[in-house]
This record gives C-alpha cells, structure tokens and sequence, in this order.
C-alpha cells in the first residue's frame, strides 16, 4: 500500500526525466551522424590520399580525443579547451585544413585513464575520426597513447611530464622540456638563481608525492640519475629540509612549520596546481616570508594572489610580453586566447604556458598534415620526424633518437610588481627584467 | 532417562540476577511447562538453552553435549529447536522456502531437492499449504505463528522449546494450536513449553516447573504444583499471570 | 625534535580539527539518526564555499557575515531535501545512491556556474586568509579558530538540544523506535525534517570556513571524503561530541606526524588509528553504542 | 531437463556467442571499439556481481570494493612489471592475495559480532584508505611514483592486444556471474540469503553463518581483484589516486541495487544498462549535462524501480522482450543510427521507459497479471539491508 501513494507526481518526474533523456540522446544523434559522415570522409579521404593527394573537398575533417571536462584535472583542462577551441577557429578562418573545415569535439574523459583510452579507442574505431590530439594529464596521455600506438595514429600530445616512458614512435610531445628534464629543468632553475648574483647557500625542497613531480626531484624510478635534489648538491647548496606530501594534502601547518624551523634561503616546491598557494597562505599564517622560491608547475591565477608571492620562480614557454609578443601573430594569439578565456569565465587569462604548449601541439599537427599533404598517420609521423615545426614556443625538432623529444624549451618567470615575467634564459627576458633574490 | 539436565544454571544482567542456580531436567516424550510471573526468567532460560544467550555459570548437559558451550547452530544440529514469541521469519523468502532453509540445515544437512519436498510435508502438518508460496508479509499472526513451529519442526528436533506460541492468539487459534501441540509431541518430540496462559500449560503439560526471580520455587505433577503456597504467593505477590 | 615546531602542528591540529569536526556533523548526524548516508552534504559544504565566495567577491561582504546568510539557507534546503527523502520512503541503500546522484548534480552544478577553473576569494574581499593571533610564538589561524569555535558551539548546542529540549527527546525516541514515537505523539516527519536542515547548515557552515583560506574548484570534495568519513567513523554515528573529538584527534594526530614521520605518514597514521579504533570502539571513541 | 541444467546450458550457449564475437568483428571489419565496449561492460558486470555474493546475498554492506580491485592492480602490476612474472600467472596470484586479504579481514570483523550493519560498512571503506596510504608510502609498491604497465607481453593465443583484453575479461565476468548462479542456487546462497534476513534465528536454525559470510567475502575479493589486474593492463600506467578513488566502490553499489541485489541477474543486467548510457551519453559530447543525466537516471531508478530492473523484467518479460528485440530490428534493419552500440543503447532506453511505469498503473494497463517464476523471491519488497538498523 506503500506504493498507492503519490504514483502519479512520481511517474510524472519519470517522465520528465526521460524526457531530458531523450533529448541528451537526440542531440547525440547529431554528433553520430557527424562522426558517420567523417567515417564516411576517412575513406575518401584515405583514398585521395593514395591516389591523388591534391584532391579537396568540404567534408570536415574531424579531430578526435578527450580532455578532463570534469574531474580533478578539470581545473587546468578548461584553459587546454578554450585554446584549442580558439586554435581550430583561427585555422578554420584561413582556409582549414587541406581546404576542408577541421571540427575537434573533445568528450569527457573525468580525468580517468581508462575512460581516456576507451574514448579513444571509440574515436578511432567507431566514429572513425581523421586524427586525434591527446587529452591533458600524464594519467590519461599515457593510457590513450597505448591506443594511438595499437592503431596507429599520429599522437601529438602537450602535458605530459614522465618523458622517460614515452617509447611510441609517432608521438609528439609539446611539453618542451627534454628527455631528461629531471637535470635540464632544475638547471635552468638553478642558472636563473646564479645570475641574481647571490645564489642560495640553504634549500629546502617541498615535493609532491606525484609522479611527475617525483620524477623531477629524484629522477626516473629505479635509476640513480638524480634530480632537482642532487643537481642542487653538485652546486654546493645545502639542502636544509626535503619534505615529500601526498596528494589531496589539506593541512599545511605542519608542513610551513617545517620551512620555517629549516629558514632556507630558498624554497624549492615541486607541486601542482594550488599546492604552492595553499603553502604560501600557510607560511604567512605562522609569520615567515620566504627569502626565495620556486613552484614547478603552479596555477598562476592563486599564486598571483596568494600573500608573499612577490619573487616567486616558476617555469613557462611563453608570456604575454616581449620578446615573446614582439612578432605580429603571437601578440595576436595571445590577445585572442585571453578574450576567449575571459568569455569561457576563466579567471586568469594570460597566454602562458598551459595555453601555449596546447597551441604547439595544435601547430605540431596541422604542420604534420600540411608537410605530408594528406592524411595518411603514417606519412603524417614521417614528415614530423623529418622536418623542423615552427611553433608559439620555439623550433621544435623532433629526434627519435631521444624518443621524439628535443632540447629543453623551458623558460623561468618570476613575480615581480605582481607581474609574471621571464627573467631568463636573458634572450627570453622582459625588457630589463633579470632573476632577483 | 533424561533427554536434558539443567545444573545450576546463572545468568547476571549487569546487577540482576534473570537466572539464579536453575536446576531441573526434561525427560524423552515429555512436555514440560515453564511458568513463572513476568521477568521469573522463563524466557532467559530458553535464550540460554538456544545459545541466543551465553550463560554465566551452570550446565545443560542434552545427550552427551553442554548446550551452554555450544554456539547456536551446533545447538540445532544436535537437535533443539526453538520458537520465538514474536515471530521472525525470513521476511523476503516465501512461506515454503522459510521452512526449506531451515530443514537444509537444522540438524543435518540436505539438499535443496530435499528440501523442497520436506518443506511441503511440513506445511501440510502445520496446515500452510494454501499460503506455501506467497510472501510471509501476507500471513496473520497465526499463521506466523504455525510457520515459526514449521521451521522449527523441519529442523529435526529432539527437544523443541517453545517460547509464548500462544500469545496474542483468539480463542479458537488458541485451541487449533493446542492440537497442535499434541501432535508435535505425538512424533516423540519433547516439548518445553513457556507459558501465561496457567489453565493450558496445566492441561498440556506432564510436569510444571515454577521459576520466580530466578529460581526454581516448584515443579511437578501440575495440579499440585499449582496449589502450592509458594506458587500462589509468588503470582500473587509478584505481577499477576495475564491469563 | 623541535618542540616549538611540535607545539605549533600539533596547535594547527587542534584547530583544524574543529573544521574537520564541522565538516562531519551533518553527515554523521544524518547517517546516525536519519539512517540516510548523505553524500550530498560534501556538495553542501562545496557549495557553501562557493556561495562564500561569489557573495564575499560580489558585494564585498566580510566573510564573517556570509555566516548568518549561509546557516538559514542551508537550513531550509536540507529540510526540503528531508521531504523529498520522507517521501521517497528509501532505506539506507537507496538513501546512499540517490544523494550520490544529487551530489554528481550539484557538483556539475558549481561547474556550470563558477568553471571548472580554481577560484580564490582576493585578499581584498578576504583579510583573514592568513591572519594570525599568536600566542607564545605559535601561530593561531583566524578562520580555523572560527571554525573550531564554530565546531565547539554546534558540538554543545546540538547535543544540549538532544538531552534537554523536547525535540531532543523527540530525536532519540524516533530513532530507537519511530512506530513507538509515533504512538507517543511524536511526529517523526517534522523531527527529521529539523534534523535534516540543522545538519545540512552546518556542513555550509564548513563551506564558508573553507572559503576563507583555501582555494576552491568543484571537485576539492574527493580530497574531503576520507578525512570526513574517518572523523564520522572515530566519532561514533550521530554523536556530536564524538565527531567534535574524533575532529580534533585526526587533525592533532595528523598534524604531530606528519612533522615526526613527515606528511606522507599523516594519512596512513591517520587510518590505521581509525581500524583500531574500529576493533575496539566499534561505535566510536565517545559513546556508547548507537541506537 | 531441470531449471539448473537449462541455465548452464545458457551459460554454455552465451559463452560460445560471445568468444566468438572478436572473429565476426574481424570477418565483418566492424568497429574494434565494440570489443572495448564489451569487456569494458564485462569489467563492470564482474564488479558488481562479485559484490553482490557479498552484499546483496549476505546482506552485509561493503565499501571495500575499491581495496579488492587496488589489490588486484598492485599485485599484479608489481608481478608482473618489477619481477617479470608471465601476466597469466600474476593474474590468479592476485586474485587469491585479494581473498587471502578478505579472509583476514574477515577473521577480525566477522569473530566481533558487533562489527555488523554500518560498522561493517565503515570498516571496509577504512580498509580501502589503510590501503591507498600503504601503497603510496611504500616504494615498493607505488611510492607515489605509479607503475607502467604498457609493454607487458600477453600469450600469442589470445590475439591482439583488444582481443587479448575482450577474451580475458570475457572468462573472469564468465566465471564470476557462473559462480554468483551458482551459490545463489546453493546450500551456501540460502544460507547467506537467511543471514541478511535475520542473522540471529539462521544461526539457530543450523546456518553456519560464518564460515558462509568468510566466504562470501573471499570469493567477492577474489574476482574483484582479477578484473583490477586486467583494468591495470588496459590504462597501461596506474597511480594511487587512479586506483583507490570511490569511482570503483560507488559504481558496483549502484549497478547491483538498480539491477537487483536479490538475484544473480540483477548486477549483470545493472552493470550492462548502466555502462551503456553512461558510454553513449560520454560519446554524446555532452560534458555537464550529461553529468546531471546520470545523476537525475540514477535517482530515478532508484525510485521508480525498486526491486530492481531484473525482477521486472521477469515480471514483464513478454513487454521486455517485444519491445527490447523489436526496437533493435527495426534500428538496425531501418539502419537509422551510425553503430549497433547506438541501437542497442536506444532499444535499452525505450524498455527503461516502459519498465519504469509503476507497478500498479501496469497492472492497469495490462489486465492479466504476469508472475515471474516461483524460484524468484517476490517482487516489491524493499531489501533489508543489514544496514538499517537493529
């Protein structure tokens, strides 16, 4: 008699529900039949591509892949999707690809790898899309690049940081930091500090317990390389504190408490996203401000706001000012990606490293394609080992012999005046600006 | 001989004594009526036989086993069972499959074919038949009652103790159930029976025991057990029997 | 070992445990004597960050005020949602997936409205963010102070309110036997609904404790379950004064390991206390067992 | 030919259909993500099913998915990577490293009887945390570095590596639903079914509760540590945080309460419905909104189905049936979607709707009364979950 009721209110929001159901369904009627007409393109395009490469037509030409909509990747992912939507418009408006539209649709992943690689596995074989950029975070890169490899698909992908695993012979990594960025990095770092004129004498090292971080502090796992912690040591500095915290830490007293109990003279944190900031709140909350300090891969918006962060180091590949910005078609990029960001809600809108390594992978594709002149993955992976791509970032030369990655693109930035600025290597410095400690 | 012997038997609820060195035995074939005012301990003793309970102190010795060492399902296996005033049965099993469950395993192991068919024999003894498959939700007290017994009864017992299956019952269920209870003894189960209702355990049983605070004040052959001073005095002065 | 520096973790602990124990309230009390595992209360607290923030940023409002504004709000919702859970007639299963489900909705919810993108009240709209009172060279955090304190009155009023007030007794006679309580004249509907809202502020209460000096994204709920889940477990279902101590225990026990054994340590130590705690004190470390 | 022997041969029938899917896919060159999408749905439909020997037949209540899946990742990740042990060999030894962990486990939890109902649940979710911390301490399982498992060789026979995958999962979800039947259709399932119903008078009954409850849980460890080492195999690099989130643990509730917890069926049928929507809506595009969906069906269901979706499709079973298979017809032969995956997840959607009328207006509508069959329990009555209180 429970079930007598209220049947008829609840059978209604059934109802109502499946309506919304049925609308999700309908309007993913439209995606399908896209995808079937670009399964349809594949094939002639596949043909033209064997028999007459010149051949255009208007079909689209249909970009596949994943990024992390949702989940705890997602926070970073929105700016990759804005600049890709951004970049794909620009090269829609001159012309497209081949003479044909290019449309790049990236669904969902929930910044889990193995929603990643079904994805994947779905765009490529499914809805038979023409090519595929890959997704954001070294997790979900690395389960969709099994797939890119399994099916053969030219991979261009732009966060991923555990160089040292990436063995696929048509992946395209963006993250410019070298094969061995656990060496290179640090010491672009550690140069920047030497040229403040008063390097540190005491560090202390603030790491993430999160492989891409580990990676560069320690060195790839099972190898005695070393990292960010030795290459220190070599330079004579003393390491005064080394601090590793897991991931999803919510209390930072202890850990400022630590610092504070060390007093280096410079901080050294390898951590993501808003760690830095969480850090930095803690440390002022107990009184210390840091004498330096460096964040590996900070969300630049917080850490501009958060107290002290005046002299804070950190890396990038591009900033909105010159020399960067001093040819016509960055400057304009940049001026174009922070208005889409500000219409998207994005807080922080600069042009900086997130967006721009996302610019160079697009770069790295629509050169790939245009160098072989078709669509083939195959010809599309020849030409970019071959062939030099100009990109927002820098030259990039692809070489097999280090696993497709190149020399380390890497500059270092610093808050000064509430302003990131690069500060070095000097070549890449805002006018007058230089390392400060 | 005796099928059970109860020695000295205690069981301490923090400060109150529910059972205070009960000593008594259950002889094969018999029905022992258990009567005592409210919170004599008859209940206690049957949770304590059953292994609901762990007793403080005493002995159950039932054939060559201390019941009050052994954890309940051994206690079925060697062949005690018992019933429960409020009726608990397996609320998302049908009528048939509440009695198959507990003739699988009771006292010994069966196989669910078995089951079945054992099943229905019971629920024809116990005149379930009609409502065998519907859902237990679906039966009156009465019938819950009977299924309880049902159960019971398809675990093999030699000894079944049956704890206020007349409780809440109207007269005529009352008087079906006795019948009832006749032909369960008729199959050569003994029978220890907790009761309120005086005039029926005095009509069933073979010998009475009266327990008051914990102890065993009488016991014997009912209608002398009955007049005894000691009995009239512990119903009078403690809480009335609710017959 | 550094004694100031094991005064000053084990301090910050202390009062980061009041917001741990704030956080937890309504869930246990929820799970404890509603009998509704209630996940959407960690898109309660989210959201009462996020309304924090958006309020505090907008009309520059002291965050201190977005107190009196989130409490009754917060109130009202989770009444309404009672009703829909009194109507819904669920058991704790169902109770489970349906406020999972609506905790997916609010999430995407934050998303939709504010990005995914993190937001950070500005040190303008917010001057309490790292702000200080110290005392003998430790420092004492304003927000976490608040939210300790915050934690100690609910923690007290709540259970003074069982014990002594007729909806007290109303409470725990529904939750050892709503059929009873209701032959006593109790409606148990209204009493749940109350319950309902107090919990549900009182996770919006953590929010805009949050707000004050974390930085927010829509799903900083993920890193919150085990720390949560770990105080309501300790805590015993239902006992405020068992989720303010349990609170209090896992943010000193974390905060001294984790400068002794360092921070990776302070979760493990963390858990492995919650397991005994389990073996031995089944129902919580501050009281006797649940109804 | 008794009702026992009719099922196996299913089993038998639907085992051949389905190992020999990966060689229609290839004659017909059809998509190789279908193969994907199966073993992904066989992922799920071993999850939830191994959960449900547990909870749903025992009735006690377990979070603790997530530790027998984390276990079976690690354990054969670390075998198979750091010590080079042959993948298939791994497999197994998880498995029974997982139910040798659930013994202990419950050795403890079970010996303590007041560790049931919500403490049991609680205890489970700790176990999964304890675990997740372990691991990302100790270096030599993860040590907050991860483990690559792109590379690990899989034996010729089982094809290529989307073959390998489809068939490996194929066995497991095979084995764990066969096992689920056939405890459910055993002494030890009415034993476990009589423990969720009333723990105390089973055991006075005769139920040996808790060597029946240890095992139960072993045998729930042990797949859900077999389908994590495949998992592993499939994302090719596993971190903590990857492993151990509530994802797994939420899903395999969520699949088995909306297919039923009180049949073998009910899981498999939940985890298939469920997967699929949530794939086509994932494939849909539709990040956010698409998110709501899930969340608004999820309720609905819960709500509007509540013994479950497999109990009614047995009580409607001609409805489902007609409906279901005519819709798939007329989808593909009318050929109006772009894959059969579509097809299917529409025909679902449409018996969703009609399954989703409730019981009482059905009847209404259609006059004669459908029973399901007498082995079912009845239809319409709320589970008691050992949860709800004592």
């Amino acid at each position: 008699m429970r079930r007598e009721r209220g049947i008829v209110p609840r059978f209604l929001i059934l109802l109502a529900v499946f309506a919304l159901v049925a609308a999700a369904c309908s309007s993913s009627d439209d995606t399908t039949t896209t995808a079937a007409a670009a399964a349809a393109t594949t094939t002639t395009a596949a043909e033209a591509a064997t028999t007459t490469t010149s051949e255009s037509s208007s079909e689209p030409i249909v970009v596949g892949g994943s990024l992390a909509l949702t989940g705890f990747l997602a926070p970073t992912a929105a700016i990759h999707k804005v600049a890709g939507d951004l970049f794909v418009e620009t090269l829609n408006e001159s012309g497209g690809l081949l003479g044909r539209p290019v449309v790049w649709e990236p669904l969902d992943d929930e910044s889990v790898p193995d929603q990643a690689a079904a994805i994947y596995e779905r765009v490529i074989s499914e809805d038979g899309v023409d090519l595929i950029m890959g997704p954001y975070g070294t997790g979900t890169i690395t389960a969709a690049m099994a797939v890119a490899e399994r099916e053969g698909f030219v991979y261009p992908h732009h966060t991923a940081s555990l160089t040292y695993v990436y063995t696929y012979a048509c992946h395209f990594p963006t993250w410019p930091t070298g094969i061995e960025t656990n060496i290179t990095n640090p010491n672009l770092v550690y140069d920047a500090l030497e040229e403040s004129g008063n390097p540190p004498e005491t560090i202390a090292f603030v790491m993430n317990e999160f492989p891409g971080t580990q990676y560069i502090g320690y060195g790839p796992p099972g190898s005695d390389a070393g990292g960010a912690i030795s290459e220190a040591e070599k330079r004579g500095w003393d390491v005064v504190a080394e601090i590793n915290f897991p991931t999803g830490t919510s209390d930072w007293a202890p850990i400022a408490a630590e610092i504070a109990a060390a007093d280096p003279d410079f901080i050294y944190v390898g951590a993501i996203g808003v760690d830095g900031t969480n850090l930095l709140v803690a440390l002022d909350a107990i009184g210390y401000v840091p004498r330096g300090h460096f964040y590996q891969w900070p969300a630049p918006g917080p850490l501009l706001g958060a107290p002290n962060s005046e002299g804070a180091f950190s890396v990038t590949t591009f900033e909105p000012h010159s020399p960067f910005t001093d040819a016509a078609e960055p400057a304009a990029i940049s001026e174009a990606f922070s208005t889409a960001a500000a219409a998207a809600g994005i807080p922080y809108t600069a042009f900086e490293a997130q967006a721009s390594v996302s610019w160079a992978a697009w770069q790295v594709l629509i050169a790939g394609v245009e160098g072989a002149g078709s669509l083939d993955q195959q010809e599309i992976c020849d030409w970019l080992i071959n062939n030099e791509v100009e990109t927002i970032i820098g030259t990039i030369d692809f070489d097999p012999a280090q696993q497709n990655y190149y020399g380390d693109l890497t500059k270092i930035k610093q808050i000064q005046n509430g302003q990131f600025v690069v500060v070095s290597p000097s070549e890449f410095a805002a006018p007058g600006a230089e390392p400060q400690l | 001989m005796n099928l059970l012997t109860c020695t000295s038997i205690s069981k301490r609820f923090g400060g109150i004594r529910a059972l205070d060195g009960v000593s008594t035995s259950i002889e094969e074939h018999e029905i022992l009526g258990l009567v005592g005012p409210n919170g004599s301990g008859k209940s206690t003793l049957i949770n304590l036989l059953s292994g609901l309970y762990a007793a403080d102190d005493g002995q159950a010795v039932f054939g060559d086993r201390d019941l009050l060492r052994l954890p309940p399902e051994k206690i079925a296996a060697a062949g005690v069972a018992r019933t429960f005033q409020i009726p608990r049965p397996f609320d998302t099993m049908t009528v048939r499959e509440n009695v198959s469950v507990s003739y699988m395993f009771g006292h010994r192991r069966h196989s669910l074919e078995a089951a079945r068919d054992a099943a229905s024999e019971w629920l024809a003894f116990t005149g379930l038949e009609a409502v065998a498959d519907s859902p237990v939700d679906q039966l009156t007290l009465h019938q819950l009652k009977f299924l309880e017994l049902a159960r019971a009864l398809a675990t093999e017992p030699t000894l079944l103790l049956l704890d206020e299956v007349l409780a809440g019952l109207n007269p005529t269920e009352i008087d079906q159930s006795i019948e009832m209870i006749k032909r369960i003894h008729e199959r050569g189960i003994a029978l220890v029976i907790v009761e309120h209702l005086l005039r029926v355990v005095t009509s069933l049983s073979h010998r009475i025991v009266v327990l008051d605070q914990g102890r065993v004040i009488a016991s014997g052959d009912p209608t002398e057990v009955m007049e005894d001073p000691a009995v009239v005095a512990a119903y009078l002065g403690g809480s009335r029997p609710n017959a | 070992m550094d004694v100031d520096l094991l005064a000053q973790a084990a301090v910050s602990g202390l009062l980061i445990g009041g917001l741990y124990a704030t956080m937890a309230m309504g869930i246990s009390l929820s799970w404890g004597a509603l009998k509704i595992i209630n996940l959407a209360h960690f898109t309660f607290i989210l959201l009462g960050a996020y309304l924090t923030y958006q309020l505090t940023t907008t009309f520059g409002i002291d965050p201190f005020l977005m107190i009196v504004v989130v409490f009754p709000l917060f109130f009202v919702a989770g009444a309404l949602l009672q009703v829909f859970f009194e109507w819904a007639k669920v058991d704790e299963f169902r109770s489970l997936l349906i406020s999972f489900g609506l905790f997916i909705i609010f999430t995407s919810l934050v998303r939709t409205v504010w990005t995914a993108d993190f937001r950070r009240i500005s040190s303008e709209d917010n001057p309490y963010a790292s702000a200080s009172i110290f005392i003998g060279g430790v420092a004492l955090q304003v927000p976490l102070i608040a939210a300790f304190i915050a934690a100690v009155v609910i923690a007290v009023g709540t259970s003074l309110a069982l014990s002594h007030t007729h909806f007290g007794r109303a409470v725990r006679a529904v939750v050892q036997d709503a059929e009873m309580a209701r032959a006593f004249g109790i409606d148990p509907r209204r009493v749940a609904v109350i319950l309902s809202g107090l919990a549900t502020a009182y996770s919006g209460l953590a929010g805009v404790f949050i707000a004050m000096f974390q930085v927010l994204s829509p799903t900083m709920t993920f890193a919150w379950f085990g720390i949560v889940f770990s105080v309501v477990i300790l805590g015993g279902l239902g006992s405020p004064y068992g989720a303010l101590g349990a609170g209090i225990i896992v943010g000193v026990v974390a905060g001294v390991a984790s400068v002794v054994w360092g921070p990776l340590s302070a979760p493990l130590v963390t858990f492995l206390l919650l397991i005994a705690a389990l073996l031995f004190r089944p129902s919580g470390l501050f009281r006797r067992s649940p109804a | 030919m008794t009702a026992r022997t009719k099922t196996l041969l299913g089993f038998a029938i639907v085992a051949v259909v389905l190992g020999l899917v990966p060689n229609v896919v290839e004659v017909l060159d059809a998509p190789g993500f279908y193969l994907t999408f199966l073993f992904t749905m066989f992922f799920w439909i071993s999850q939830s099913s191994s959960w449900n020997i547990l909870t749903g037949y025992s009735g006690y209540f377990s979070f603790g998915q997530g530790a027998w899946f984390g276990i079976g990742v690690y354990t054969t990740g670390i075998l198979a990577t750091k010590h080079g042990w042959p993948f298939l060999v791994a497999l197994p030894v998880a498995g029974l490293v997982a139910g040798a962990a659930g013994l202990l486990l419950g050795l403890v939890v079970f010996r303590l009887r007041r560790l049931s109902g919500e403490i049991f649940a609680l205890t489970t979710l700790a176990v999964s945390f304890v675990l997740a911390s372990v691991a990302r301490l100790t270096s030599l399982i993860d040590g907050g570095r991860g483990i690559f498992m792109t590379g690990t060789p899989l034996p010729e026979f089982l094809g290529d590596f989307r073959t390998s995958m489809y068939r490996m999962t194929l066995v497991i979800a095979l084995l764990t639903v066969l096992t689920a039947y056939l405890i459910f259709e055993s002494r030890l399932g009415w034993g476990l079914f009589s423990i969720r119903d009333d723990e105390e008078v089973a055991r006075g009954l005769g139920v040996p509760t808790f060597r029946y409850k240890m095992t139960a849980l072993g045998t729930n460890a042990f797949f859900g540590a077999l389908m994590g080492g495949v998992w592993a195999l499939q994302i090719g690099f596993v971190t903590v945080e990857d492993v151990f989130n509530i994802r797994v643990p939420l899903l395999v509730i969520l699949m088995a309460v909306l297919g039923g917890m009180r049949h073998w069926m009910g899981p498999v049928v939940g985890a298939a419905i469920i997967y699929t929507l949530t794939d086509r809506l994932n494939s849909a595009g539709l990040a956010d909104v698409n998110q709501v969906i899930i969340g608004a069906l999820l309720i609905v269901m819960v709500l509007g189905v509540r013994e479950g979706i497999y109990l009614r499709i047995r009580a409607r079973w001609i409805a489902s049936g007609v409906i279901f298979f005519g819709a798939m017809a007329a989808l593909t032969v009318f050929d109006l979607t772009s894959s059969l995956i579509w097809d299917f997840s529409y025909a679902l959607l449409i018996t969703m709707a009609m399954l989703l009328i409730p019981t009482p207006l059905w009847e209404r509508l259609t006059r004669s009364r459908i029973t399901a069959p007498p082995s079912d329990r009845p239809p319409e009555q709320p589970v008691p979950s050992k949860t709800a209180g004592t």
